[in-house]
C-alpha cells in the first residue's frame, strides 16, 4: 500500500539557502508522524512544500502514491492537505464558524448571503464527530488557545483535510491541553486521518508519534519508529553531537535582597487584570525561575518590574527603594538589565546597525552621551566588544540588526544587557529561537552573573530551561504564582500541574519552602502550601521580610 | 455574544462598541436638551437653534450635503476593511466630479447614447474616471508596496492638478459652463439609502465581505484557505473608487457644473469622508449616520449665520472642524484593522 | 468667448475623448503660422486675473471680454495668467512686468486682492504701464479702476426690496408678496464683499421698511453646493430674492432659485447672458464693466495716453456700474418698480442719496 | 544562516510599519529612486502634454511632431525647457549657438523667485520631516504656518514703536518675531501631539482639522481685530521695513533675502545634527521606526509624541515667521499652501534633514517654472501640480524601480535589492561609511 503522503527527494532553496536538500519522507496513512529539528532545520519550509505555500526547487510531492504538484494552498487543500500553523490563522473578531468556513463558505441566494446556519450546522456536526467542545457562535479572540487550536483542526477538516500538518502544536499549551490534544490525535487517527506535526521536543515526539523523522540542516537525518529510540538517540541526531541536557548549578549563598514585589496587580492593554497580587522577592546570586504557559501573566509581570507598564497596584522594590511612579528611564539608570522576550520588536531597532543598538537605553548615559551629544567612537567602541565577547556573528558593528539570524540578534541583545553591569537581570524567553551551541553559552553566562551574585528573573516557557537554572522555581497561572518549588526535586508532572492551576500535595512544596529558607526563614513555609497559591505566595513574602532581618540580627 | 444571523439588526457592530453607544447616547441627548430648551424658551438662541435643528429644511440640506461624504465614506470602509487605507478619497472625488461633468457636456444634456440618457452616462463617466484612479492606486500599493498613507496623498494632489488642468484644456478655465440641467438631491439621497443597504450587506454578510475582513485583519489567515488576498484587496480599493465616484458625480452632477478653482468644489470633503467612517466605525450605518452629523452640523452652521447672531460667520464655518476634533478626543482610536496599511505578499 | 457657453468646444472635445490620440484630427491647432513676429500689434498685454479663475462667468470673465473686445478691435496681443492662490499674484505682474521678450505694453492686474502685490510691484519698474481693478493703487505708473459696487448694489437692494412685496411671477420665479426678506449670499467675508452686502442692505432699507436681508457667507468662491444651501436656506425661510457676491459659487444660487421657483439676482457681468441656463430665474444683475475698464485702459496705452496715476471711480454716473435687468425675464419687471430704481440712480447721483460702504454691524 | 525564524512575524505598530520603509533606507537608493521618480513623472507628464496638446485647440501649432506632420497646441519640450531653464532666469541658451546666455547673472528675478520659495519650503519641509522621524505624519504645517506667521506678524507690529527704528532694531524684531513664530507654530503643534499622546486621536485626521481652524480663525481674528486700516484685503499692517529681511544682491521684488536661505540651510545642519547626534534626537527617531523598542530603551513615548509634535509645530512657524518677514512684510490671508508643499519635500527627501534641500530647491524650481510655464506657454499652470502628484506616487513606490532595476539588470545603488527582505544577510558592505565619527548617518 501506498504511503499516504510521500515526498520525495524534495529541494527547495532560496536565494543564498538551501532549506531543504533532498529530503525524503513517507508517512503511513492513520499513522501519527512527528518532524523533529531544531530551528532552522528546514521542517517548516518542508511543510510548506507539502502545503503548496512554497513549490520545491526539485523533488516531487505524492499523494496515496499519485504524483502532485501544488502551486497553492487552495490546491493542498483540494487534494486534501490541512495545516495548522503554529500562529494561528484564524480572524479575532470574527465567530468561530465564521473561521472554520472561511474561503468555503456555503452560500444561497445565488451566492449573495453567506449561509450562516448551513455553517454552523457543519461546524456542531464536525466538533461532534471528533469529540471537540467548541461554540460555534463564540468571537475567536475570547476562547482559550486550546479551543483555537480546535478551531483550526476544524477548519482543516471541514475543508476535507485526510493529511493535517501542524506546526509546533503543543508550544502555546499547557500539559493539560497537551493531553487533550493527543487524545484528538487519536481519534483523528482512528477516523483514518493522518498526522504529521513539527516539534523541536523531543518528549513530545516520543510520546505523541508512531514515527519520527529528524531533519537537520535541511538533510534528512533519518526516520525511526517512537518505540525503537531513545531520548538521547534523538538528541544526537537532532544536534549532531551528544548534548548535556541540563547545565549544572552549583549551590549558593543568596546575598542581599535585590527585588521585593508585593501585592502587585496589573492590568493588560485590554484592562482586564493580567496579574493579581502577587508577591515575591529575589536576592543577589540567585536565579528565580518563572515557568507557566505563554499568557498567564508573566509579560504583564516583567513589563510591571522593568518599567514597561504601569501597576494597578502594589508595590515593586529594587535594592530598597520603591519603583511606584518611577519610569523605565528611572529603572534603567539604576541597573536593571531587561532581554525582552520579543528582540525584534523590543530588543533591537531593525533597522539600526549594531553600533546604534548598541545604545538602546543608554542613549542618555556616558560614555555614549556627553550633554545631550551622542559620542558615536565610544558606541561603536561598545558595539565590537560585544561583538566580540558574545560571538555575535557575522562580526560587523555596521551590519542591520535585521539581517542577523535570530541566535545572533539575541547574543547581541544580551551581551549588551550583561555588559551594563546590572544588579538585576530580568530575561524573558533567553533562549527562543536560538540554536543549542547559542543556547549553551547564554545559559552559562547568566550562571556567571549567579556566580557574580547578581539577581536573576528568569521566565521561560522552556521547562527544562528554568528548571535548570533556576534555585527556585514559580509557577505562574492566570496572574497568580500557584506554587514555589524546588526545581531540583519538582517532578515535571508536578509543574504541569501547577501550570494548569492546580495546587499540590505538602511534600513538595515544603522542598521548595526549605530551599526558600536559605535567605528567608523558615517560619511560615509549612503552612503555606496546601490551602492555595494565593496563601503560599502572600505568606512567603511575609515570611520573607520577617527573615531577612532574622538573618541581619 | 453576537449572533450574525440573528434577525437583522442594522447598528450590529455598533452595539458591541462602548464609543459608538456613547457617541449616539450623546448625540440624541444633546438634540433632547436642545429641543427641551427649545421649547421652554422659544425666543432665546436655545430657541432659534432648535427651530433649526428640527426644521425640514435643514433635514433636505443635509441629506444633499451628506450624499458625497457618505458615499466616499463608504467606499473608503472597503479600502480599509481590506488593508488599504485610502486617504485618496478626496482625489477621487474631484477626478469623477470632473469627469460627469465632461462626459454629461460631450453627449450633451438631453441626448442619448444608446438609449442612456446623458446625465446617466456622466455618473458612469465619473464612476469610471474614479475607479481609474482607484486601480492605479491598487496597483501601487497592493504590487509595487507603496506606503498607502503617502501614495493616497499623491492620489489627491495629482486629482487636484489634473481636474483643473483638464477644464483648462478643455473648457479654457479651470471651471467648467454649467451644463443647464442637475440631478435632484433626491437620486442621490436615494443612492446614498442603497449604498449603505448594499455596502452593510456585502459586508456582513457575504462571502466576499467575510473576505474582505479577513484581509484587513489577518491576510495571511485568508491567504492559507486559498483566497487571494491580492485580489481581495483590489475589489475593496476599486469599490471605495466606485462608490466615490457616484459621490463625486453627484456633487457636480447636483450644480451641473464643475468648479475647479482652490479646493476645487470638493472642499475637502472626503477629508471629512474618512473622518465620517472612522467615527461610524468602519459600520455602513454608522458612517452614514456620521456622514448626516457632519452635513447637519454644515446645514445648522449655514442656518445660523442667516439669523444675525454676532458671531462672525468664518468662525462659525470652524464649528464642524471642532466638533471632529473634540469627539476624536473624547473617544479616542477606532478599531482600525489589524493589518491596514501594511503589505501582504504571498509567501513565494 | 469663454462667456457664452462655446458649443463648437464641446464638439471638440467630444472627438477628442475617444481618441486620447493622435489619429483624430479635430483637435489641435487649427491654422498655420500667422501670428508673426511682435512688430505687427498695436499693444502686447498682459492680464493676471483675479483667483478663482476663468469659467466664473463672472468678474474674470468679465475683464476677458474686455481683451477680447480690444483684440478684435485694434488687433492686439495678449497673455493671462490665472494665479492659484493670491500668493502668486505678485510673481505673475513681476513676470510680466519683468518681461522683455516679448516686452509688454500694459500689465492688467484684476481684483483688489491684487492691490497690495501691486503696491509692491509697481514701483520696481517705473517704466512699465500697469492698470489695475476694483482697488486703488497709489502709483504713478498704475490706472486704477474702482468700481462703486455699493451704489450698484443699493439699487439692487431697491429693486428687490419692492419686489418682494409685490406679487410678480415671471420665468421660472415668482414673488411671495407676504415675504419680509430677501436674501444676501457673500462669498469669503473681506470687506469688499461687505460693501456690495451694505449696499444691498441700505437699498432695501431704502425701498421699505418692512423687508429684512438674511445674509450667509459661503467661505469660498468656488462652493457652489455651500451657495446653493445657503440660498435654500433662505428661500425656504421666506425670501423670495437672493442676491449674491460670491463668484463661481453663486451658480448655486441660481440653482437653488430654480429649485424653488424663486428669483435671484446675478453679478459683476450679465449673468442671465452668461450663465443662460439660469435666465429664467436671473432677474437682474449688478453689473460692473470690468470689460470696460480693461477695454479703456488698452486703449489709451494705444493711444498713448496711459492714465498713471490716476483712479476711475466707476460709479452709477459712469455707467461703471449697472442694475441691469435679465435678458429673458427682467423685460416683465413691472414698470412702476424700474422707475423707483431709475429715480433711486438718479438720487445717488445727484448725491441725495449717501449710500454706506460697511455694514452696520 | 538558515535560521528562518519562525517567530519574525511580530511587527512593529501599524504606524511604525506604514513609515519604516520611508526611514530606513540608504541614502542612495532613496536618491536613485527619487531621481528615478522625478524622470518618470516627466515622462508622464509628458504623454500628458502630448495628449491634451491634441486636444486643446489653438491657431497656430507651438510642435509638430516629426514624420508625421501632426500638430500639437502645446510644445512638450518647451514646456520643460521653460520649467527648469526658466525656474533659473534662463541660464541655457537653448537653441542658439552657445550654451549659456551671455547676459545671464543669478541675481536675476526668477532665480529669485525660486530661491525664496525654496526657503520657505526647508522649513515646512524640516517641519514635516521632524515630526515622521518620530513616527508622526504631521499634515498641519500648514496651520501651524499660519499661527506662526500671525504670531509673528502681531509680535513684531507690537514691539516695533517701542524700539528706536535701526538696523538694531530690524535684528531685535526679527530674532523675537521668529522666536515668537515658533513658539506660536510649537504651541498649535503642540495640539495634535497631546492629543495623540494622552486621548490616542489620530495626528492625521487632527492636523488636517486644525489646518481648517488655524485658517478660519487667524482669518477672523485680522478681518476683525487686526486688520489694517482702510485695507481692502484681510491683511495686518505692514511691519517695518528695517525689521524685514534684508533682500541683497537679488532685486527687492523677488521677495528673497539670501540671509533668510542661510538661515535655512543652518536649520538643516542644526536639525541632521540633533537628528544624527544627540540623544534626543535618537529618542525621536527610534520611537519613529520602532515605538516598542523606544519604549524598552527607556524613551517615553508620549512625551517624545508631544515634544516632536511641537517641534515640528515651531519648525512650520518659523517658516511662517520667514513668510511674513521675508516675503509679504505682514500676515495676509491666503497664506500660499507651503506646509503642504513640506511634506511633498519631506517625502521626497526621505525624511532626511539634509536630503530638504535639494526637495525644496526642486519644488521651489518647479513653482518658478510653473510661473514660467503660465507666463511663456499656453499649457495650463495646473501641469506642474500633476507633476507634483506623480513624482510624490512614485517617490511611494520605492519597490517598482527595485523590478526596474532587476528586470534592466541595473541595481539601484549599495544594498538596492537587498533592502528589508533580509535575506542578503550581511552582503552590503558601506562604501561611504569610512568617517570615523560619523557612525549614525549609515540608516539615514
Amino acid at each position: 500500500m501506498n504511503p499516504a503522503v510521500h515526498l520525495d527527494g524534495i529541494t527547495k532553496r532560496f536565494p543564498g539557502v538551501v532549506a531543504n536538500d533532498d529530503v525524503d519522507l513517507a508517512v503511513e496513512r492513520g499513522s501519527v508522524h512527528a518532524l523533529l529539528g531544531e530551528n532552522g532545520a528546514g521542517k517548516t519550509t518542508l511543510m510548506n512544500v507539502l502545503y503548496g505555500l512554497y513549490q520545491p526547487t526539485e523533488g516531487t510531492v505524492r499523494l496515496d502514491g499519485e504524483p502532485r504538484s501544488f502551486d497553492s494552498p487552495r490546491d493542498a487543500i483540494d487534494a486534501g492537505v490541512g495545516m495548522i500553523h503554529q500562529h494561528f490563522m484564524l480572524v479575532d473578531p470574527m465567530t468561530v464558524w465564521e473561521n472554520v468556513v472561511l474561503g468555503n463558505e456555503p452560500k444561497t441566494w445565488g451566492g449573495l448571503r453567506v449561509d450562516g446556519e448551513a455553517a454552523r450546522e457543519a461546524v456542531v456536526e464536525l466538533s461532534e464527530r471528533y469529540g471537540f467542545d467548541v461554540d460555534p457562535d463564540a468571537t475567536i479572540a475570547d476562547i482559550s488557545v486550546g479551543e483555537q487550536q480546535r478551531v483550526e483542526i476544524l477548519k482543516a477538516l471541514y475543508r476535507g483535510a485526510d493529511v493535517l500538518i501542524m506546526d509546533e502544536p503543543t508550544a502555546v499549551l499547557t500539559p493539560q491541553e497537551v493531553d487533550e490534544l493527543y487524545g484528538v490525535f487519536d481519534e483523528l487517527t482512528e477516523q483514518g486521518k493522518t498526522i504529521i506535526f513539527i516539534s523541536h521536543k523531543l518528549g513530545e515526539a516520543l510520546s505523541a508519534a508512531d514515527d519520527i523523522t529528524v531533519l537537520r540542516d535541511g538533510v534528512n537525518v533519518g526516520t525511526v519508529a517512537a518505540a525503537d529510540v531513545t531520548r538521547e538517540e534523538l538528541a544526537e541526531m537532532m544536534v549532531g553531537r551528544e548534548v548535556l541536557m541540563e547545565p549544572a548549578t552549583s549551590p549558593q549563598e543568596a546575598g542581599d535582597r535585590v527585588l521585593e514585589v508585593t501585592d502587585l496587580d496589573v492590568e493588560d492593554d485590554r484592562g482586564v487584570e493580567a496579574v493579581s497580587d502577587l508577591s515575591f522577592e529575589l536576592r543577589g546570586g540567585e536565579i528565580l525561575g518563572v515557568a507557566g504557559v505563554d499568557g498567564n501573566g508573566q509579560s504583564q509581570l516583567v513589563e510591571a518590574i522593568t518599567g514597561l507598564r504601569e501597576a494597578a497596584s502594589g508595590d515593586v522594590r529594587y535594592r530598597g527603594e520603591s519603583m511606584v511612579g518611577k519610569t523605565r528611564r528611572d529603572r534603567i539608570d539604576r541597573g536593571m538589565a531587561f532581554i525582552p522576550e520579543d528582540r525584534q520588536e523590543r530588543g533591537l531597532v531593525m533597522s539600526y546597525d549594531l553600533v546604534e543598538n548598541g545604545i538602546l537605553g543608554s542613549q542618555h548615559d556616558p560614555p555614549f552621551a556627553n550633554g545631550g551629544r551622542l559620542d558615536w567612537n565610544a558606541s561603536r567602541d561598545h558595539a565590537e566588544s560585544v561583538i566580540e565577547q558574545y560571538d555575535v556573528r557575522p562580526p560587523d558593528a555596521e551590519a542591520e540588526a535585521e539581517s542577523l539570524s535570530g541566535g545572533n540578534q539575541q547574543k547581541f541583545i544580551v551581551g549588551r544587557e550583561f555588559e551594563r553591569d546590572p544588579e538585576l537581570v530580568v530575561a524573558t524567553h533567553p533562549t527562543r529561537g536560538v540554536d543549542i551551541g547559542s543556547t549553551e553559552f547564554l545559559h552559562d553566562r547568566l550562571l556567571e552573573l549567579r556566580a557574580e551574585g547578581k539577581a536573576i528573573l528568569l521566565v521561560s516557557s522552556k521547562l527544562d530551561e528554568v528548571q535548570g537554572l533556576s534555585d527556585r522555581l514559580a509557577v505562574m497561572h492566570e496572574g497568580e504564582f500557584t506554587g514555589i518549588v524546588d526545581p531540583a526535586t519538582v517532578t515535571e508532572e508536578e509543574i504541569g500541574l501547577l501550570m494548569a492551576g492546580e495546587s499540590l500535595d505538602d511534600d513538595s512544596v515544603e522542598g521548595a519552602a526549605i530551599h526558600d529558607a536559605a535567605g528567608d526563614g523558615t517560619d511560615d513555609a509549612p503552612g503555606g502550601g496546601s490551602d492555595g497559591a494565593d496563601d503560599a505566595s502572600g505568606n512567603g513574602i511575609d515570611g520573607a521580610t520577617g527573615g531577612g532581618e532574622g538573618v541581619d540580627a | 455574544m453576537r449572533n450574525p444571523l440573528s434577525p437583522a439588526s442594522l447598528l450590529e457592530g455598533a452595539s458591541e462598541s462602548s464609543y459608538v453607544r456613547s457617541l449616539v447616547v450623546g448625540t440624541v441627548g444633546v438634540l433632547a436638551v436642545l429641543g427641551v430648551l427649545g421649547l421652554a424658551f422659544p425666543e432665546s438662541l436655545a430657541g432659534d437653534l432648535a427651530g433649526i435643528v428640527f426644521s425640514t429644511s435643514t433635514a433636505t440640506s443635509t441629506a444633499r450635503l451628506a450624499a458625497p461624504i457618505v458615499l466616499a465614506g463608504l467606499g473608503g470602509i472597503f479600502a480599509e476593511k481590506s488593508g488599504v487605507i485610502n486617504i485618496g478619497l478626496e482625489g477621487l472625488l474631484i477626478i469623477s466630479a470632473f469627469a460627469s461633468v465632461y462626459a454629461a457636456s460631450i453627449v450633451g444634456v438631453g441626448n442619448a447614447v444608446l438609449g442612456v440618457p446623458a446625465l446617466a452616462l456622466a455618473f458612469l463617466a465619473g464612476i469610471a474616471a474614479s475607479t481609474f484612479l482607484a486601480a492605479v492606486f491598487a496597483v501601487v500599493c497592493i504590487e509595487f508596496k507603496a506606503d498607502q498613507i503617502i501614495a493616497g496623498l499623491a492620489v489627491w494632489l495629482i486629482a487636484l492638478g489634473l481636474a483643473p488642468f483638464m477644464s483648462t484644456v478643455f473648457f479654457g478655465g479651470v471651471n467648467t459652463p454649467n451644463l443647464g440641467a442637475r440631478v435632484g438631491w433626491q437620486y442621490s439621497a436615494t443612492m446614498v439609502v442603497l449604498a449603505t443597504l448594499g455596502s452593510w450587506w456585502l459586508l456582513n454578510r457575504t462571502a466576499f465581505g467575510k473576505h474582505l475582513r479577513a484581509a484587513g485583519e489577518n491576510p495571511k489567515a485568508l491567504d492559507t484557505v486559498g483566497v487571494s488576498v491580492s485580489k481581495v484587496r483590489y475589489a475593496g480599493v476599486l469599490l471605495s473608487g466606485v462608490l466615490s465616484g457616484v459621490g463625486g458625480s453627484a456633487l457636480a452632477l447636483s450644480i451641473g457644473q464643475f468648479v475647479g478653482a482652490g479646493e476645487t468644489m470638493v472642499q475637502g470633503k472626503g477629508f471629512i469622508a474618512i473622518v465620517a467612517y472612522l467615527f461610524g466605525n468602519y459600520n455602513p450605518v454608522g458612517t452614514l449616520g456620521a456622514g448626516a452629523l457632519f452635513a447637519g452640523l454644515d446645514a445648522v452652521q449655514i442656518r445660523l449665520q442667516q439669523l444675525g447672531y454676532a458671531v462672525p460667520d468664518t468662525l462659525v464655518q470652524t464649528i464642524p472642524y471642532v466638533v471632529v476634533i473634540v469627539v476624536l478626543a473624547l473617544v479616542g482610536r477606532t478599531q482600525i484593522p489589524e493589518a491596514a496599511g501594511e503589505h501582504y505578499e504571498t509567501e513565494e | 468667448m469663454a462667456s457664452d457657453f462655446d458649443r463648437r468646444r464641446f464638439i471638440k472635445a467630444a472627438s477628442a475623448a475617444g481618441l486620447v490620440g493622435l489619429a483624430g484630427c479635430s483637435g489641435g491647432p487649427s491654422g498655420d503660422g500667422g501670428d508673426g513676429g511682435d512688430g505687427d500689434v498695436p499693444a502686447r498685454i498682459g492680464i493676471v486675473y483675479s483667483d478663482g479663475g476663468l469659467g466664473d462667468n463672472s468678474f474674470n470673465d468679465a475683464a476677458q471680454q474686455g481683451i477680447l473686445q480690444a483684440e478684435e478691435e485694434f488687433g492686439i496681443a495678449y497673455d493671462e495668467s490665472e494665479p492659484d492662490g493670491a500668493g502668486e499674484f505678485e510673481q505673475f505682474q513681476q513676470q510680466y512686468a519683468g518681461s522683455t521678450d516679448p516686452a509688454y505694453d500694459l500689465v492688467s492686474t484684476i481684483g483688489f486682492n491684487q492691490g497690495d502685490a501691486l503696491t509692491e510691484t509697481a514701483p520696481d519698474y517705473p517704466d512699465q504701464d500697469f492698470m489695475i481693478v476694483d482697488t486703488v493703487v497709489d502709483e504713478p505708473n498704475v490706472a486704477s479702476y474702482l468700481f462703486r459696487e455699493h451704489e450698484g448694489s443699493f439699487l439692487m437692494g431697491v429693486l428687490a426690496g419692492h419686489l418682494t412685496e409685490t406679487e410678480f411671477s415671471a420665468g421660472a420665479g415668482e414673488t411671495d408678496p407676504d415675504s419680509t426678506n430677501v436674501g444676501f449670499v457673500g462669498g469669503v467675508d473681506s470687506p469688499v464683499i461687505r460693501r456690495f452686502q451694505a449696499g444691498f442692505e441700505a437699498g432695501v432699507d431704502y425701498a421699505t421698511d418692512d423687508v429684512d436681508v438674511t445674509t450667509s457667507y459661503v467661505g469660498s468662491y468656488a462652493d457652489p453646493t455651500g451657495g446653493q444651501e445657503a440660498a435654500l436656506s433662505m428661500y425656504q425661510s421666506g425670501a423670495d430674492i437672493v442676491y449674491h457676491a460670491s463668484g463661481a459659487t453663486g451658480v448655486g444660487v441660481f440653482q437653488a432659485a430654480q429649485e424653488e421657483g424663486r428669483f435671484a439676482f446675478g453679478v459683476d457681468q450679465d449673468q442671465s447672458v452668461s450663465n443662460e441656463s439660469f435666465a429664467d430665474v436671473i432677474l437682474a444683475s449688478m453689473v460692473k464693466r470690468v470689460d470696460t475698464a480693461v477695454y479703456e485702459s488698452i486703449s489709451n496705452v494705444i493711444d498713448d495716453d496711459h492714465q498713471g496715476g490716476s483712479t476711475t471711480a466707476l460709479g452709477l454716473e459712469s455707467n461703471g456700474v449697472e442694475c441691469v435687468y435679465g435678458d429673458q425675464i427682467g423685460g416683465e419687471v413691472p414698470e412702476e418698480i424700474t422707475t423707483a430704481v431709475a429715480d433711486a440712480r438718479d438720487e445717488i447721483i445727484a448725491g441725495n442719496i449717501e449710500v454706506p460702504e460697511t455694514t452696520s454691524n | 544562516m538558515s535560521d528562518s525564524d519562525p517567530d519574525a512575524d511580530g511587527g512593529p505598530s501599524v504606524f511604525a510599519r506604514v513609515v519604516a520603509p520611508f526611514v530606513d533606507r540608504s541614502v542612495a537608493e532613496r536618491l536613485v529612486i527619487s531621481v528615478a521618480a522625478i524622470f518618470l513623472s516627466i515622462l508622464v507628464g509628458f504623454a500628458l502634454v502630448l495628449v491634451s496638446g491634441r486636444i486643446a485647440e489653438c491657431s497656430t501649432a507651438a510642435w509638430t511632431m516629426p514624420f508625421t506632420g501632426l500638430g500639437f497646441c502645446y510644445n512638450p519640450f518647451e514646456v520643460y525647457v521653460v520649467l527648469f531653464n526658466g525656474a533659473l532666469g534662463y541660464p541655457f541658451a537653448v537653441g542658439d549657438p552657445g550654451l549659456f546666455n551671455p547676459g545671464w547673472t543669478p541675481f536675476n528675478l526668477s532665480f529669485g523667485l525660486t530661491l525664496s520659495e525654496t526657503t520657505l519650503l526647508i522649513f515646512t519641509g524640516l517641519s514635516v520631516a521632524v515630526a515622521f522621524r518620530a513616527g508622526l505624519f504631521n499634515i498641519g504645517t500648514q496651520g501651524q504656518l499660519v499661527v506662526g506667521a500671525l504670531a509673528t506678524a502681531l509680535t513684531v507690529l507690537a514691539l516695533a514703536p517701542l524700539l528706536p527704528a535701526g538696523p538694531v532694531a530690524g535684528l531685535v524684531l526679527i530674532v523675537v518675531g521668529t522666536a515668537a513664530g515658533a513658539v506660536g507654530g510649537g504651541l498649535w503643534g503642540a495640539i495634535p501631539g497631546a492629543l495623540k499622546a494622552y486621548a490616542d486621536a489620530n495626528e492625521v485626521i487632527t492636523t488636517i482639522m486644525l489646518n481648517f481652524v488655524a485658517a478660519n480663525v487667524a482669518y477672523v481674528l485680522v478681518l476683525e481685530v487686526f486688520r489694517a486700516e482702510g485695507s481692502s484685503v484681510v491683511a495686518t499692517r505692514y511691519v517695518p521695513e528695517y525689521a524685514q529681511f534684508p533682500s541683497v544682491l537679488f532685486p527687492a521684488s523677488t521677495d528673497f533675502a539670501l540671509i533668510a536661505l542661510l538661515v535655512g540651510v543652518a536649520f538643516i545642519g542644526g536639525l541632521y545634527y540633533f537628528v544624527e547626534h544627540t540623544s534626543f534626537g535618537y529618542d525621536l527617531r527610534t520611537s519613529g521606526v520602532q515605538a516598542a523598542a523606544a519604549e524598552y530603551g527607556g524613551v517615553n513615548a508620549k512625551l517624545t509624541t508631544v515634544r516632536a509634535m511641537t517641534l515640528s509645530g515651531a519648525l512650520g512657524g518659523v517658516g511662517g515667521s520667514v513668510w511674513v518677514l521675508m516675503s509679504e512684510g505682514r500676515w495676509m490671508a491666503s497664506v500660499p499652501d507651503l506646509g503642504f508643499d513640506g511634506i511633498t519635500v519631506s517625502i521626497l527627501a526621505g525624511n532626511n534633514p539634509i536630503g530638504v534641500l535639494p526637495a525644496a530647491f526642486l519644488f521651489g524650481v518647479l513653482k518658478g517654472g510653473a510661473l514660467e510655464i503660465g507666463f511663456r506657454t499656453d499649457v495650463p499652470t495646473e501641469l506642474v501640480a500633476v507633476l507634483r502628484g506623480l513624482i510624490i506616487l512614485f517617490v511611494a513606490m520605492p519597490e517598482f524601480f527595485r523590478m526596474v532595476g532587476r528586470y534592466t539588470g541595473v541595481a539601484g545603488g549599495p544594498g538596492g535589492a537587498g533592502g528589508a527582505s533580509g535575506a542578503s544577510g550581511s552582503g552590503s558592505a558601506d562604501p561611504d561609511e569610512s568617517a570615523g565619527g560619523d557612525g549614525g548617518e549609515a540608516d539615514a
